[in-house]
């Protein structure tokens, strides 16, 4: 497999979230919104605490039932979870009883029975040795630190082969060192995978290292305020964190939020 | 000012080198070891148990002295050794014990699932287990006994009945132990709520369960005692029931004594079942989900 | 005068069964004799002789077995008031088996209250001396006393139950008659009555001299057929809800008082007496059922019948 | 070809407008209103109860039949209306139920703080607590007759002495809740172990305390009827007894199940007092520390 | 008050950490750490996770006894926790049974009892409006967000007026820019209290625009591999992030880092 060049415009859109509302009890989390994926991009979200961005997600993935609107994805109606959507959480949440190997192989063991699950096993291995973590197949959770969780979530995610990759701040528990290198990591992944993908993040940097547009969202109620195509080329490195152009974005967007976060 | 009163106090202070005098002392009472601290106690129990019965406090016919108790400890170890008479009353107070033991924790469990993992048993039957529970089970022993007749049958059931709800309660509190976290993951995977609630509510349960089942053995040991205090029988505690109403009171003390050893074992029993079982509890580091 | 407090330890709660007891409280006998009785039912006669032994009670009504296990123990017991002269246990079978006498019992099931009570010694020494062995010709069955008991004939567990008649009056209340098939002679096995630690009765003479008396005046009192309304609201004073069933009731003290009344060769010693060879029948059963280790140097220290006259004085 | 198919899928399928069909459902059971699963319950076990004593599965000197024993909890509820001897019943077994149960808690609070807090109590203590704990506790009643006599006090020891191991065993377990954060904190700001403890350990344990308390509330109940039932006194224990041993069958159950409303209103109180109590413990958002 | 300009060279040193060493077990945690921080000045410590950050912390806090070397704080040697150190840690651990105000008069209530903390009440209104949550000063932990909770956690610390404030990664759980807000209003309280200040985090950029020095750890054993001077101006602002000196001294930071933590 080869890096891909980028070319979102000219590439279907696959993932359509059209007039997205839902309202807890009476507070409205999301009202309207819309959004579309194109096939192999890269998205982020990002936003204030508390503006809805997981409640998208969720929906997305079709783990909550919009109140009103509709989620499609390859032209079929996101109506529960689904097996070509992977998600990943800020917690590995790796079930401790279980060996990185059966954690990873958890999502074909309930979907298709053990059997299956074993003959998954092969590749199961090769996608931890993916993500450098081969060695530890063997070892139970809590033998792993932070980094190497995370890596067998990703695993787990992957295992199923989805089309459309959902991330929910996946690395922010991680240390900043090993977040970076995670993040150059995913990026490798999604690009070798031709995944779409969408991330949820409250960092500014890491937004802008990774995704191909940014949906900067405003809370009460939760809404698109504003789309930022980032134009960096692929394969992105940490360096480019150091350009002026990446230093430019990052403050754009960070003088965007200000505002919002901290009142006019 | 500051800078020279420094520098006076620095003149007179010795300087410090690696032997800090750290004031962090456990306290005394935690410094004992384990055996100083349980044989100083075991003897001030034995202590305190002679000097009542020696200056007479309470009457020989209603607290033995421990010598008398000790020497029929030995009486009755030895009876139990020749396999006689109270071998076989123990057999089959353990028998009760292990049956009724078992029976609990699988209508526990099963009641406890349903109580944890639907509405209708949290709202609906909960509440009718907990007026049941408060009921004294003593006055069920002739219902135990005109269905299941005098055999050890009705023993196990009132066992079983004393035992079951502390495991119910813990093993519904063990289901809503999963995080949200948890839910969520098996619900993007896929999972239907069977696969989660085997596989990942129940699992996580666990140690809940356990606390659960500590209790129960204990209850199952007062179950079983009390179903052969009343319904007759081959068991200790008909034993113990027949020794009391001769005034044999060294006798009731040390088959009581034994009685503690089999609850005591089956408490240490299901102490380490959950620690070879629930292994992953031990630790608790960044990758785990517990 | 001034009122002497005094604590009475019971071994199980009915009223009627101590009847002439609650006859002489609500008549007031026990006031006339300066005494103020506390009635406090245990768990049996062991706890009752417990609760003396440890000074909470003055007075007891354990069973005579009971009172000898505990003099062995070197508890310094004595019996003074003999209140079930034809005993309290009888050998039980339900009315409609077809069972008449201890030789019908051959290969059954004999149920008893525990393993080892004094119902035990008494069923034994009928068997044994009808020619019959336990484990060969009977076995025992412990099935425990009231609703446990109903359950074992209802059940067909046993075929016979040696217990106490009260029980027999009970369950023919309930719908359950049963007869009673034990040979006169056995009727020497007396039943509970009143006892007294030694030290207590050396030190407190006038209170159980009172006692005695006025127990004697509420056993004539129930005796007379005229009093049994008064009788009755006195039981049911003494026990609200043993008097709830009038007609039960009435039945329950008719089947008491009889057991209460010395049989004709006694009759004349008055109410209360114990008769030594009875209380030698007690010890030798005992010894054989191994309940006592050896015969006691000087049986007669267990029991006094001195102040018998005194309180059947009119 | 991919795309071809994706087409012809589009074309045949009709646009989803918001009205979208979600499978997500509660399972039948547990959409059942609260009122009508009590209901159907109550009538469920009202009816099988009516049926065995019909049919004569098992004769009415045991069970007696729902009617029998509605109609004796009406002569009941009228006794104690018009303050007969069964309000007086009921209100001595009530007095020793809540005596013994502040006594078990003080005792059972103090013995858990020992336990939970110190080495000492943990290792050398706490297995004599169990080994005590499973011991037949009926056995006792003669000798706390023999120390405080046939009132009340020797009913209230009995049932603070059973009720009072759960609570041990899970303040211990509450003193364990605070975290090391917490913990670093207090030490942090010069806290000394007994205010780490009063201030820190103790509030944080609180649930876990209010658990032992639950589980109290039973075995209190248990433990003064019991008491009731060996050791004379004037309570409901010593009424069911009489009744039992006159087979006077509906009567024992309408008895057992006024004293369940006692302790079921004894658990709620416990649920309730906690609610109240520990506000705190109902949302846990990141601001909180537990 | 006013803004202090910097000048720690000429600065005495207060804070002396000599030699130290820290074995738990068999491991060696910390060996043989030097470290001297000037009156006033702010430190600050990063390093791969498990170098040792929070050992070092809690042991110039008093909090742990060292195995060997020592800790003089104003010439007093440190043998436990003592009124002049305040410190802060990642989770705000607020008590959710006593409000704000009682949370942050916590320390005083400890070591001087209830009546030295009702007195107290006014000063720690003050410091509560000083970071902006006087309002919430009735309300429950419960009902803060988290960055309201961090907010009281530095109120309860400057509570005792410490002349050394130890902050232990004190805003990593917050999101970015709630965590970019609390670093500005942390500078700010810092130079108007002229508090002499130490901060372990995982974020270069925090460290680099909050610290006079960093001092850079490595792991096994734990020990301080070099110390970087950061001659930023003060006061900083978020701004200066972007500058090509920031990026130029983050660089750098996380070439020593990323050698280290990634091999070679
Ligand atoms: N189950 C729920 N019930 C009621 N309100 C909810 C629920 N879940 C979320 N909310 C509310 O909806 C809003 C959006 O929540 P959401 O978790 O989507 O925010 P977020 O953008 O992911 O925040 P964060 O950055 O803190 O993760 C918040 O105000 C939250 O309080
Ligand atoms: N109580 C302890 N017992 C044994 N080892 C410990 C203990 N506390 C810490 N350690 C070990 O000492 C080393 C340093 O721990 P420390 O918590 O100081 O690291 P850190 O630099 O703060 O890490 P992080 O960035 O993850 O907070 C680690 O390897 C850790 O496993
Ligand atoms: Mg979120
Ligand atoms: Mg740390």
């Amino acid at each position: 497999m080869t890096a891909r060049t980028r070319e979102p415009a000219e590439a279907r859109p696959v993932y359509r979230i059209e007039r997205l509302t839902k309202t807890y009890g009476g507070f409205t989390a999301l009202h309207k919104v819309n959004l579309t994926l194109r096939k192999g991009e890269f998205g982020a979200v990002i936003g204030s605490s508390g503006c809805g961005k997981s409640t998208l997600l969720k929906i997305m993935a079709g783990l909550l039932p919009p109140s009103s609107g509709r989620v499609v994805l390859e032209d079929k109606p996101v109506l529960g979870p689904r097996r070509d959507i992977g998600m990943m959480f800020q917690q590995a949440t790796l079930l401790p009883w279980k060996t990185t190997l059966g954690n990873v192989l958890l999502p074909i063991e309930m979907r298709d029975g053990k059997a299956a699950a074993r003959a998954a096993e092969g590749r199961a291995e090769e996608l931890l040795e993916l993500v450098g973590i081969g060695r530890a197949k063997h070892v139970f959770p809590g033998e792993l630190s932070g980094g190497m969780a995370q890596r067998a979530a990703i695993c787990r995610m992957l295992i199923s082969d989805p089309a459309v990759l959902l991330l929910d701040e996946p690395f922010s528990a991680l240390d900043e060192l090993t977040r970076d290198f995670m993040n150059m990591e995913l990026q490798r992944i999604c690009l070798e995978r031709e995944a779409t993908s969408f991330l949820v993040t409250h960092s500014i940097p890491e937004a802008v290292i990774l995704a191909d547009r940014i949906f900067i969202m405003e809370a009460n109620p939760g809404r698109v305020a504003e789309i930022i195509e980032i134009d960096l080329p692929r394969p992105r490195n940490l360096d480019m964190i150091n350009t002026a152009k990446f230093g430019e974005i990052v403050h754009h967007i960070r003088e965007k939020l200000g505002k919002e976060a901290f009142g006019a | 000012m500051i800078e020279q009163s420094v520098t006076a106090a620095r003149a007179q202070m010795p300087e410090y080198e690696g032997d800090t005098v750290w004031s962090e002392h456990e306290p005394l009472i935690d410094r004992i070891p384990r055996w100083v601290a349980m044989t100083g106690l075991f003897i001030a129990i034995v202590g305190i148990w002679y000097a009542v019965t020696a200056l007479e406090i309470v009457s020989n016919i209603i607290l033995p002295t421990p010598m008398e108790t000790w020497s029929d400890i030995v009486f009755v170890g030895g009876n139990m050794v020749s396999g006689g008479y109270m071998l076989e009353a123990l057999v089959t107070t353990t028998k009760t014990v292990l049956l009724a033991f078992g029976l609990a924790m699988a209508i526990g469990f099963s009641l406890g699932v349903l109580v944890g993992e639907t509405k209708f048993g949290e709202r609906a039957v909960m509440p009718y287990l907990v007026a049941i529970d408060t009921m004294p089970k003593v006055a069920f022993a002739p219902l135990f006994i005109a269905w299941l007749g005098f055999g050890i049958a009705s023993k196990v059931a009132l066992a079983t009945f004393i035992a079951t709800f502390p495991i119910v309660v813990s093993t519904a509190a063990g289901l809503y132990a999963a995080s949200e976290n948890e839910r969520m993951l098996f619900k993007s995977i896929g999972a239907s709520r069977m696969q989660t609630l085997v596989r990942l509510k129940l699992p996580t349960g666990l140690p809940y369960f356990f606390t659960g089942l500590k209790i129960a053995a204990v209850g199952v040991m007062a179950g079983a005692i009390t179903g052969e205090f009343l319904g007759g029988g081959q068991g200790v505690g008909a034993l113990i029931r027949v020794s009391a109403s001769q005034l044999d009171t060294p006798r009731v003390f040390s088959l009581i004594i034994y009685l503690s050893f089999l609850g005591l074992a089956l408490f240490l029993a299901v102490v380490w079942v959950q620690k070879t079982f629930v292994f992953w509890n031990k630790s608790d580091k960044p990758g785990g989900a517990a | 005068a001034a009122q002497t407090d005094i604590t009475v330890a019971v071994p199980n709660p009915s009223a009627i069964t101590w009847a002439p007891m609650w006859a002489a409280v609500g008549e007031g006998y026990f006031e006339a004799e300066g005494l103020n009785v506390d009635v406090q039912a245990v768990d049996g006669s062991s706890q009752v002789l417990q609760a003396m032994s440890a000074g909470q009670a003055q007075i007891g009504a354990p069973g005579p077995g009971p009172v000898l296990g505990a003099r062995a123990r070197g508890l310094d017991v004595v019996f003074i008031y003999n209140l079930y002269p034809k005993s309290v246990f009888g050998l039980l079978v339900k009315a409609d088996s077809g069972l008449a006498a201890p030789t019908d019992l051959k290969g059954k099931v004999i149920g008893v209250g525990t393993a080892d009570g004094a119902e035990v010694s008494f069923a034994r020494a009928i068997l044994n001396d009808a020619g019959m062995q336990e484990g060969e010709d009977f076995t025992f069955l412990p099935v425990g006393d009231g609703g446990t008991a109903a359950v074992a004939f209802l059940r067909g567990d046993v075929d016979a139950y040696a217990g106490a008649v009260s029980d027999a009056a009970i369950l023919a209340n309930r719908g359950l008659e049963l007869t009673e098939i034990t040979p006169d002679e056995y009727l020497a096995y007396f039943g509970n009555g009143y006892a007294v630690l030694a030290d207590y009765m050396a030190e407190n003479p006038e209170v159980v001299e009172g006692f005695g008396r006025a127990l004697v005046k509420g056993m004539r009192f129930i005796s007379d057929p005229a009093n049994e309304d008064a009788a009755l609201d006195h039981m049911a004073a003494g026990n609200p809800s043993e008097g709830e069933d009038r007609g039960f009731a009435a039945s329950l003290l008719a089947a008491a008082t009889e057991r209460m009344t010395p049989t004709d060769a006694y009759i004349e010693h008055g109410f209360g007496y114990q008769p030594p060879e009875h209380w030698q029948t007690w010890q030798d059963s005992l010894i054989s059922s191994g309940d006592l280790e050896k015969p006691f140097d000087d049986l007669t220290a267990g029991y006094s019948n001195d102040m018998i006259e005194g309180w059947n004085a009119e």
